[in-house]
């Protein structure tokens, strides 16, 4: 009874509080009063207290839960499943057979009145001896018209290792037991010491370097590139890595040689291609000499280019096997 | 057939590229298992290198390097396609070690390859 | 020469198609290192000495090392607990 | 040649290289270095809009030293000057606001590996935005996707990886499709310079000779960057990847990666393609339609959601929806309509992402909508912050989104399809509404004051500006830069307009 009462006077006082003008009420909140009946007007927590309801809620919860996620026995979500996997399978046939479609308008293969053999392929094959100095056109081309794509391939490589560092590499502040661990776990699948593996490692891997330091430094002669060349040191690398183990490698190779090599590597290509696309724009000459094609110290920037690329891909793809495989260098 | 060009017979490399490139495109989008859906995204790849090096490719023409100064158009094929895939080549396989890293890290975390899991997993957790 | 090409086309696909369908990951692994060294020399016959030297050390060389690398770690952790940590910021307190 | 024409040059080669320089210097270095290089590009841009708008046209910048069909090039007009200067901006402003956080939620040996990322971050969207070669372009695409997985997944719990690895599954198929469909193209021009190919392209849709193939071509294209920027049907990843990423990531990711795609799209349209090509073709039409599902959607679900961040999320899906509508009206007036919303939902959804941390830092760090009750007094310059994101984003006027909004509805109503103008408007209203409903529902649950005991209780923790001068610095001028989109939106509309008519 008396609550009525109370708030029967609570809304009369309120209806009063709103008859006053409006200017009166903004005049008073700009000197800072508060308006009287304000604190009144806060919400208020809703509060269960029976804990009966809460356990049913929480029971009505899991249930809903299990009956949504619970994947064999729901009829709807099973259908949906059916549906998604049988709409895919047949956007996908549909795809394929677009493209059919679509490839068999295009122009024939192996004919030479294609689109693609005008006068940009032309120049390439025409002038690129004289303009790059470069024997393997493929490599002039890469390195030298359109050198912009190569560089973005290079910054494609090192931004990989980079993510690939941040997923794998063991972290410094949980201290050396992990990476202990790591290294025991991953021992035990390995064969230690084996003699005939390193034995023919011991033969192989000079042939292997000597292979792809080959392969670099003719990459503007014949086929290959800092790209294969490089992929092969990194296999030869990672040959030896199995074949004798992490200690004996990091005799030469540690996490701080790729650091440097790879920034040195990858900052002579940045000012090195820099300097040419400047050149270039304004029409400037060079100044590199060419040299007589056909030599290995000849076609300008290439070869230096070649050798940084080489470094940068043999690094990182060791780099990679060692992340895979330890966690680290 | 009405729906084919002219040229379905004499494209037949290109049409396997699509195929490749198809079959490709469905293992990464269907296959359960992430391993295999790295697979299917190198297939992808490797599909459209088939396709452009095809479009490179001129009936008797040699490969694109100067041998006895011969420097004739009519002597070697397109080389703009061959760099074209170079670069793509490397492209794809830093996203293949990539992949292959987070594959590395989920499992760890998760204790299974099947993404499908892990997510109705991650939602039982109501994370 | 045609029909060495038509049937390097024909194992492509078989290898593509057989790599969704094998239960076994070791096996799929193997049949698409095989798929690369197919494609380096498809690459070869369709005269881009470039490309094919760089798919074979680069796509079935290391690709596939790196897969493998994959599965070892994979087989490797089976019976490791789970050693990841949860990241401090950002939890719920439910 | 004017010295000011090296602009985009150096600023793409500054930005790698500082990210390759990175990899070496020690955490708080990199740090400078990063900020230091974001504001010289911000600059520079600026020094390169204001020659532009008073030389007026277009040049092209040659990478090398051959010319055009033989080398690569970058173009720069007054548009791509005006994206690079905001795309900075907001870059160097969600960088700093969320600095504090990132200390907290990634370790300290990674750090410069996160500026790393953005380094490049920054300059593959840079290259985007220049580049006249649809290759260069792939290569950047590829280095832009990459950099955001590494921005995703570099605050390590299972759910950002999880999330990592959906986000780099939709964008490598985006990718694949993107790459083919530049294959085709450079198989039935035989060329890959954006300006060569657009000659080619009118011969041939001129001749008539291979127009199936040519309308597949630009199919695969379209459909490959939309999915790759999230465009409704393929928006699966975009809560996860935005919601548990660290937020300067989130604020990156929603207002610059995709945008990054969408102006490359935008590019290909009009310097690829050809502007009439595309509207004679079917493509803008599916684009209207799965525009408007968005809008719809992602604001539905993000009625739906209870977590602050990932409803932040949702509602950037139904503003992408936005974008695609606009593209889909097929008019000038539609395109000028959507380049501005791009400008204007950067701007706000960094804004929103920023300022919800520090709505939720304040709440012990809990994302729920009942927990954030009152938090806009614990921390007030959050709470304004948050405020003038929802207010532009629903279209109050002053504020961008009016703006944007306006222009969408003036492009609908002055379009010649009728067919459109009706479930356009319709479709705006609806989506208005939505907006109003979970953004202003927030904003109340904000200011709804939280009882002091239960307060205290809960431990929650009271912003002080003098602890985070940097933070509350940062939303300032998040605020003025969305009153500025708000107020002064006639330049820069004029901007848009002029740039758009030089791409074609």
């Amino acid at each position: 009874m008396e609550k009525i009462r109370e708030e029967k006077d609570m809304n009369e006082s309120r209806q009063e509080e709103n008859k006053k003008p409006t200017v009166y009420r903004i005049w008073r909140a700009l000197k800072g009063q508060s308006e009287e009946k304000a604190e009144e007007l806060t919400l208020e927590r809703e509060q269960i207290l029976d804990e009966k309801v809460l356990e049913k809620h929480r029971l009505d919860h899991e249930k809903m839960l299990e009956k949504t996620y619970d994947i064999e026995h729901n009829p709807i979500y099973g259908f949906f499943r059916r549906f998604y996997k049988v709409a895919g399978v047949l956007c996908c046939l549909a795809l394929i057979i677009i493209l059919l479609v679509q490839v068999s308008y295009l122009p024939p293969v192996g004919s030479s009145s294609n689109p693609g053999s005008n006068e940009v392929a032309a120049k390439y094959i025409e002038d690129g001896l004289q303009d790059t100095g470069a024997v393997n056109i493929v490599t002039g081309m890469i390195l030298d018209y359109r050198a912009f794509d190569t560089f973005g391939e290079s910054n494609v490589l090192f931004i990989a290792t980079c993510t690939v560092l941040i997923l794998l590499r063991n972290d410094k502040k949980k201290g050396k037991d992990s990476a202990e661990a790591e290294e025991r776990r991953d021992s035990y699948y390995e064969p230690k010491n084996d003699v005939i593996l390193q034995t023919i490692t011991k033969v192989l891997v000079p042939i292997i370097f000597i292979f792809g330091i080959y392969v670099i430094l003719n990459g503007h002669l014949s086929p290959g590139g800092g790209f294969s060349g490089g992929a092969i040191i990194g296999a030869g690398l990672i040959l030896y890595l199995n074949a004798f183990g992490f200690q004996k490698i990091e005799r030469f190779f540690t996490e701080k040689t790729y650091k440097w090599v790879s920034f040195g590597s990858l900052t002579f290509y940045c000012l090195a291609k820099s300097y040419s696309f400047y050149t270039g724009a304004h029409h400037l000459e060079s100044g590199i000499p060419l040299g007589k094609a056909g030599a290995i110290i000849s076609s300008g920037l290439i070869l230096p280019l070649n050798i940084c690329v080489g470094l940068v891909v043999a690094c990182t793809m060791y780099a990679f096997f060692a992340l895979f495989r330890k966690g680290g260098f | 057939m009405l729906l084919f060009g002219a040229n379905f017979i004499s494209n037949i490399g290109e049409e396997v590229a699509m195929v490749l490139f198809g079959i490709g495109f469905a293992n990464l989008l269907f296959q359960k298992n992430l391993i295999k859906k790295i697979i299917g995204l190198n297939i992808m790849d490797s599909s459209v290198y088939l396709f452009l090096a095809e479009k490179g490719y001129i009936e008797g023409r040699l490969a694109p390097i100067v041998v006895n100064g011969i420097q004739d158009v009519n002597t070697y094929i397109n080389p703009i396609p061959s760099g074209l895939v170079l670069t793509g080549i490397v492209v794809s396989v830093s996203v293949t070690a990539l992949m292959l890293s987070l594959t590395v890290r989920l499992y760890r975390r998760y204790h299974t390859l099947d993404l499908d899991e892990i997510s109705a997993r991650l939602k039982k957790e109501g994370l | 020469m045609k029909i060495f090409e038509y049937m390097l086309l024909a194992f492509l696909v078989l290898c593509a198609v057989s790599v969704s369908f094998s239960k076994n990951l070791l096996n799929s692994i193997l049949i698409f290192m095989s798929f690369s060294l197919i494609m380096s020399i498809m690459w070869i016959l369709l005269q881009s000495p470039d490309l094919a030297i760089t798919e074979a050390a680069v796509g079935a060389g290391v690709t596939t090392i790196l897969f493998f690398a994959t599965l070892k770690k994979i087989h490797g952790m089976e019976e490791d607990p789970d050693q990841d940590g949860e990241d401090q910021g950002g939890k719920r307190h439910e | 040649m004017a010295f000011v024409q090296n602009v985009p040059f150096f600023s793409i080669i500054l930005s790698m290289f500082s990210g390759i320089v990175s990899s070496v210097l020690p955490e708080k270095q990199a740090k400078w270095l990063n900020t230091a290089v974001i504001t010289l590009v911000g600059a520079m841009s600026a020094w390169l809009l204001s020659y532009l708008l008073e030389v007026g046209g277009s040049f092209t910048f040659m990478m090398g030293h051959f010319p055009a069909p033989w080398g690569n090039e970058i173009r720069a007009g007054a548009l791509e000057a005006l994206m690079a200067l905001i795309f900075s901006i907001i870059m160097l402003l969600s960088l700093l606001g969320g600095r504090k956080k990132l200390k907290d939620e990634v370790e300290i040996t990674k750090h410069n590996i996160y500026y790393i990322l953005t380094d490049l971050l920054l300059s593959s969207l840079l290259a985007l935005i220049y580049t006249n070669d649809l290759f260069t372009a792939y290569v950047f695409v590829e280095i832009n996707t990459i950099s955001a997985c590494g921005l995703i997944m570099i605050r390590q719990n299972g759910r950002t990886i999880e999330a990592a690895v959906r986000y780099m599954i939709m964008s490598l198929l985006g990718s694949g499709l993107l790459l083919m469909g530049i294959c085709m193209l450079y198989d039935l021009t035989g060329h890959l310079l954006m300006s060569n190919i657009k000659e080619s392209v009118q011969q041939i849709m001129a001749e008539g000779s291979y127009r199936v193939p040519m309308l597949i071509t630009i199919g695969l294209i379209t459909v490959g960057l939309s999915i790759k920027s999230a465009l409704f049907p393929f928006h699966a990843w975009l809560p996860d990847a935005y919601g548990y990423s660290t937020v300067s990531s989130a604020a990156m990711l929603s207002s610059l990666v995709s945008k990054g795609y969408i102006f490359l799209l935008i590019k290909i349209f009009y310097r690829v393609i050809g502007i009439d090509i595309i509207r004679n073709s079917n493509i803008l039409n599916v684009l209207f339609v799965f525009g408007l599902c968005a809008m719809i959607f992602g604001s539905v679900s993000a009625i739906w959601e209870n977590d602050i961040r990932r409803m932040i999320s949702f509602s950037s899906v139904a503003q992408i929806g936005y974008i695609y509508m606009g593209f889909g009206l097929g008019t000038e007036a539609g395109m000028v309509a959507s380049v501005f919303h791009i400008l204007m939902h950067a701007a706000t959804k960094s804004m929103l992402f920023i300022s919800a941390i520090g709505l939720t830092d304040v709440s012990n760090g809990s994302r729920h909508f009942a927990e954030l009750t009152g938090s806009g007094y614990r921390n007030k310059i959050a709470g304004i912050g948050f405020t003038v994101g929802s207010l532009s984003m629903v279209g109050i006027p002053c504020f961008a989104g009016f703006v944007s909004k306006i222009l969408f509805a003036q492009a609908a109503v002055a379009n010649n399809a009728p067919v459109k103008i009706f479930p356009t408007v319709i479709v705006l209203a609806i989506s208005t509404i939505l907006n109003a409903v979970y953004f202003l529902k927030t904003v109340i649950r904000i200011y709804v004051p939280e009882d002091p005991a239960f307060e205290k209780q809960q431990g929650y923790l009271f912003f002080q500006i003098s602890r985070q001068k940097l933070y509350g610095l940062t939303i300032i001028c998040f605020i003025a830069l969305n009153l500025v989109l708000g107020m002064m939106s006639q330049p820069i509309v004029h901007i848009i307009e002029i740039g758009l008519q030089n791409f074609s």
